[in-house]
């Protein structure tokens, strides 16, 4: 995201030669840049709005999941997000960050041959009241706020994976895993397309704000995980698939509305600037868009469950919104209202087809994560092709697959050393108690009945 | 005294309550309860897979009459619970050998 | 509302002349306006802002339904919700936007002799990455975030209908309707004001954030259509009105949270500019004063609970404070603070009187949707007279009347149509089983107990 | 807060004068403040954005004591917690506002002798559509945005009141107290370090956003009211603690999260600028650092209950999360990344061990709120001198003692005549039966079964 | 054996048990129920609309003791779970034939 | 008839169901319970604070049957949930004098 530097660097300093023309000429055309360093207070503004929303993001994937669990495992659930997101604020600080953002001091690679692996060191934020010139990047935005607005990235990615491995994989084990995600894994593969790296340079990777960097990476890991833990107990018997309802669906209506809400500054932060005419109005068409396509995916997947299984399915328009969202994400800028709502819809329509196809093979995600962020982002990721021209299929599916490769590969190494090492599941026991009453010792709902034993 | 246990549709309870407060029953308890019989069975389909719904909400009225009033009181009951749609539910009668009035200790007939 | 442009034009015109001076003496008064595109980038960054906290509330909607709505009919009512607004979203690329802003080219009526009939095509946004001079609008915002911005406004009109009719409607019906509302019934009737047609011009309504335009309007279709459905099953026996309580208060008290931070973004962003020390300093007012309204609406209910029942009634407190924002919302700029707490105030009040008044009158609006949106909203367009000297008497109730006839007497006729070719109403049987069981095939609750039959 | 205003006015001066080079010389420096008025929108935008985080704040509390209390007290909990945002919303209005900003006018003391009590009067907004010469400080932002910001800040202080006190406190004389609280206690002590007062101007006491001008406040009349109320019915029975586990754990999870978003409105609001490099840079600062210290919070809490008890605790895991907001709140903006969240992360440890000291006294917190608001409050505002070679040990333990006994003493006063004149607290038959039959005639959850009996 | 089933205040729950414990009941079953009987009636009113109340939250125990026991238990759940007003609750007693403990396959009072 | 009560280990439930349809039985009553017993004990801390937990979530079928039913019903309720471990629960076999079905108003043997 951060090579958009050099476009806006040279837009800037247009304005400032521009400049010495404005104000003398009423009838002039006043520069398309704002003068002084609006540029950089705009730009950062965004970085910040769009960090907080993006952060909400995190409470969005609590609700969704711990509403689509049953009872007796929601007080866990929660206790993984909030865990997860403040392990993933440490592990990008020590290590993420930099590995991410190398700024061409790359440890392995160089800009020009391509960059493979980022730089070592603790993120460092500029100094307090800085002036003009002591600004990292004066064309840019503050350092702080784009740390803030990285950061709400790499957190995402491993809220993915807490919602596909729900009900019965261990606490720690988990956590752990998130350290090593949000510090090593995320931030590397980050770094291939977003810190100028190999993907970037050599292979005119496109996405925009990471249907595949962010979303597909998290469904990558979420995947490992699910294969390394197996299904919980009792959902496939003697070859029947045995569901196990969401305990609480409003909440995780909440969740989807929250995450909707969220993905505003996902999509539209990663403009990277709202300084100039043609950038807010580019923010703008983002907005627009990404709003389009989660509504696309809703119309689909009602519409296709009705028609398959003549009832709609409240959780799969829920997945439908988010899987519109993802498949948007590559490229929310250039599609237009229609072809956003139609690529939205196309995503609605792979989640309502592969739920059931992970069942049949007997991968057990509980909250649909993976047929929203990988399948999900998969598609979006080569949809960029249809509105984006400087995208070619074989940057995007080679792009993809690199990416894809190495988490996947990556994750499911760690998953079996921490099964090795701690063991990352439950006893069937524990797992059947719950894992509010065996590894928290309290309850989600203690007075709202036990009715998840009816399951 | 009997106690008489009936299990009826849930929608039907607050027809069933005036009903027995309308022939002088003058207490009840009722439960939550699901139920397997005939009703159950049908299949439903949640993110696409198809499952068996085996049980049916229900509620459960527990009763305690006077011998004398037993007949009308389960007359009462499956008249009014009567839908003529399976699970309309089951009523069972239980010998009970003594009561008791937590309040005023009263005993048997008097506690109730 | 896009009909200010002319006046911000004009001042930024204004900037544009005064600035030769600017910077040349420092003790000269600088331009109200900022200076070069900030403006355009300050005005869009407003809509993009106030757009996602109007997203927001479709969230409020549905938590505050969720949560009034009985347990069997929860999963339902979220259904209804995400998808009603994912429809309006397509319902208003399709026709909606230039139906409501035909800018000028009226397919009935002309600016001058007035606007009946607005413009029909679909939704188109400024290309990508536009420089001043392709701006539709250098001196308003970007038409992305203005049709951002409007949608949401019409997707809060259709969000206000699922509460009323809620616990009985069916899903597809209801859906239908909603299409019909966001594409044509709500854009056509907004024409009329916003979009610079007949009221503006010739009536002179002044109606800032929709008192009418968006919550009567609601009220008014909501009105309708639960008048041809007719009352819950048991609401109403023999002469009794029988309370169905609603199922998860912290929910419906979230939702109405969710509403009150939404609406900052409703009447706020209504300004429609914030480039200049007087817009900003004006939304601010804004701001505040629709936070007093809204406590004045919760103060009233809770005061006058207490005293008609000897118990104060958080459902109407919600409803109050949801009131008090819907009283101020057509003229949140000009009242004082104090003037802004009595008119919310007066909303409270009248939500208290009206919710028993409409059981009185056995139309059965399960969350207080009509008393909130439609009388609190006529409450809130006369009180306009009292505070803004542009305002008549006669333009306002005239203004309502129109609105309300058309609305009222279109959705009434749609509602008889869909009743006749598809029936709008689950049957008792279904009614009595819950709409999440009979239509959906799922619970909201599985896990939490079966009460809701106990009522 | 708003004391810094001398500063910037500086500050925009001096870009006025350094405005006749911009433009005519592209590669001189450009001003560090962004030109014309853009500076004045900008904070006055801050204000806004931070203002609408600070109201979802409240939601949050409502939120975080619904999902703490039984059952049987939940209705009661939103009850309060929208009626005391609705006081604090009309009582700084009529008094509180003046009272904390005499802008010079004390009524006792001078800004030179130091302030002790502001001036009385309603708060006044500017007028509608002012221009720059009519604005009460175009070198700052305006003041229906300082207004609103300020509100929500003592809205906050009243929201951490209510949970404490949950379960047993009548309703009417918690809202009296509330009034009192936001219409006096609050304002006046404020008005000390944050509208220049003596603590600020003798003492030069350092509180950036109010770890103790409005957490440590909230805690104290919290302690008072505790004392004078009781533990609940039950809580503390022959020597043993007796747990009453909160009804409704994702509904506290989703209130910490809310809290933990609006905390970034909260802290990066209170730099009360971003018209500049150095101050949008400053609140980029404060939004990570923010975050970091909540993340030390949560990641402290669970290890610390894991190793203590041999399991995680939730509860504890989303108070250490607040702690550690709480704890950074004095000064978020010196401290690095690294020592943010050092610093949130003893927040962290100090709820874990003094949630149970407190029950060790017999003191009845219902939610922890004394913990995460009072003892994290008091260690952030010591913590101020490891960072900001502004801050004296003395100052700043001073200030916290001179705060400390003024509201503790004007707070268990005002209990104890309530107590003598109404009572505060509800009838034993009452509690057991739950505040929300007794005292309101419903419930918040009536089909969701009675379990809280089971405790 | 029989079976006591006991109808009181949910908050007397806690109480009663202990007492139970202290007269050595080795084990009981708890559920919740809505009570009929005299102590309803009262109205509340929501949202502007009046309305009676029927139903009460009550808690109801069910123990098997020994036919030796009965009379202590019986006194004991009376005593400890008496307020002296309307509501206090009832008790009733009812013959069980045989009881099994499922993990031993015991039976009978050896089950208990 | 015999109503047959079986408190069982909640996650017992689907498997003691499915036995009991195999042999032929055909409906049954379902409720939550929460048990105390020799199981009960454990403590846990909540915020700092221990406690006793003597209350654990179980389940409860009751199951009207004939009386040349009753054994193995029983027999199959007790291997079924039977794990050996302690709280696995019990069966109890009460009398029931009448039973009539709502639907039919069938009596009896041909009520079940
Ligand atoms: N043998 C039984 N013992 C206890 N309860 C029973 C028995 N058979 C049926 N029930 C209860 O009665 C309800 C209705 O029975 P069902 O067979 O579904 O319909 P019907 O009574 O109309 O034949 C069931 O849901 C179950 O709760
Ligand atoms: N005849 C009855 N059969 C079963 N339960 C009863 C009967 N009468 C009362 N109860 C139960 O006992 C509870 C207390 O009875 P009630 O008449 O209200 O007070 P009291 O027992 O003090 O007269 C009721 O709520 C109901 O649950
Ligand atoms: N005397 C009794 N009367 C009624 N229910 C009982 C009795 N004793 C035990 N139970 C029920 O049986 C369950 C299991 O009993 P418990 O003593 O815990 O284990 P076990 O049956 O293996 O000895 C208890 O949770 C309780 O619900």
């Amino acid at each position: 995201m951060k090579k958009l530097n050099l476009v806006t660097a040279v837009s800037v300093l247009a304005t400032l030669v521009a400049a010495p023309a404005f104000g003398q000429d009423a009838t002039a055309e006043p520069p398309v840049v704002v003068p002084g360093h609006s540029l950089f207070v705009f730009n950062t503004l965004l970085f910040l709005i769009g960090g907080f929303l993006v952060m909400w993001m995190a409470a969005g994937f609590c609700m969704l999941e711990a509403g689509l669990v049953r009872s007796k495992n929601v007080a866990m659930q929660c206790t993984k997000n909030i865990s997860l997101f403040s392990i993933a604020a440490i592990g990008y600080y020590l290590i993420g960050y930099n590995l991410m953002y190398p700024l061409g001091n790359w440890s392995i690679g160089t800009d020009e041959t391509g960059g493979y692996l980022g730089a070592f060191g603790l993120a460092v934020l500029e100094a307090v009241g800085i002036g003009a010139d002591d600004a990292d990047d004066i064309s840019y935005a503050s350092t702080g706020s784009d740390y803030f607005f990285q950061l709400m990235f790499c957190a995402a990615t491993a809220s993915i994976v807490s919602g596909a491995l729900a009900e019965r994989i261990k606490l720690w084990p988990f956590l752990i895993f998130t350290l090593v995600l949000t510090a090593v894994i995320y931030p590397i593969q980050a770094s291939w397309k977003w810190g100028g790296g190999f993907l970037d340079t050599q292979y005119g990777f496109q996405d925009f704000a990471g249907s595949t960097v962010v979303h597909s990476v998290g469904g990558w890991a979420a995947l490992a995980g699910a294969i390394v833990l197996g299904a919980r107990a009792g959902k496939y018997k003697d070859g029947r698939v045995n569901p196990m309802p969401g305990s609480n669906l409003p909440l995780a209506t909440l969740g989807a509305f929250i995450l909707w809400l969220g993905w505003f500054g996902f999509n539209g932060g990663s403009q990277l600037a709202m300084g100039s005419v043609g950038d807010v109005a580019d923010v703008s068409r983002i907005f627009a868009n990404t709003n389009a396509a989660a509504a696309g995916g809703v119309v689909a997947a009602i519409l296709l469950t009705q028609f398959l299984y003549g009832k709609v399915d409240l959780t799969m328009a829920l997945n439908g919104a988010l899987a519109g969202l993802v498949s948007i994400t590559a490229e929310p800028l250039q599609p237009t209202l229609g072809q956003a709502t139609l690529i939205g819809a196309v995503g609605g329509v792979i989640v309502v087809f592969t739920v059931p196809m992970l069942d049949k093979m007997k991968i057990d995600d509980v909250v649909g994560a993976i047929p929203v962020h990988l399948f999900a982002g998969i598609w979006g990721t080569i949809a960029v092709v249809l509105t984006n021209g400087d995208a070619t299929i074989f940057g995007q599916l080679f792009s993809i697959a690199v990416v894809g490769v190495f988490v996947f590969a990556v994750s499911i190494v760690i998953w079996f050393i921490l099964n090795a090492v701690m063991g990352i599941r439950v006893t069937e026991e524990e797992e059947l108690e719950g894992l509010d009453a065996s590894e928290l010792g309290l309850e989600a709902y203690p007075e709202f009945g036990k009715g998840s034993q009816f399951i | 005294m009997k106690l008489i246990i009936a299990i009826i549709k849930p929608f039907k309870l607050e027809e069933v309550r005036e009903a027995l407060t309308g022939i002088g029953v003058q207490g009840l308890m009722v439960s939550e309860v699901k139920g397997y019989g005939r009703q159950s069975g049908h299949t439903e389909i949640y993110r696409g897979a198809e499952y068996v719904v085996n049980f049916v909400p229900k509620i459960k009225l527990e009763i305690v009459v006077s011998d004398d009033q037993v007949e009308r009181v389960v007359e009462t009951i499956s008249t009014t619970a009567r839908t003529g749609k399976i699970g309309d539910g089951k009523v069972f009668i239980i010998n009970v050998e003594q009561a008791v009035r937590v309040r005023t200790d009263e005993r048997d007939e008097d506690a109730l």
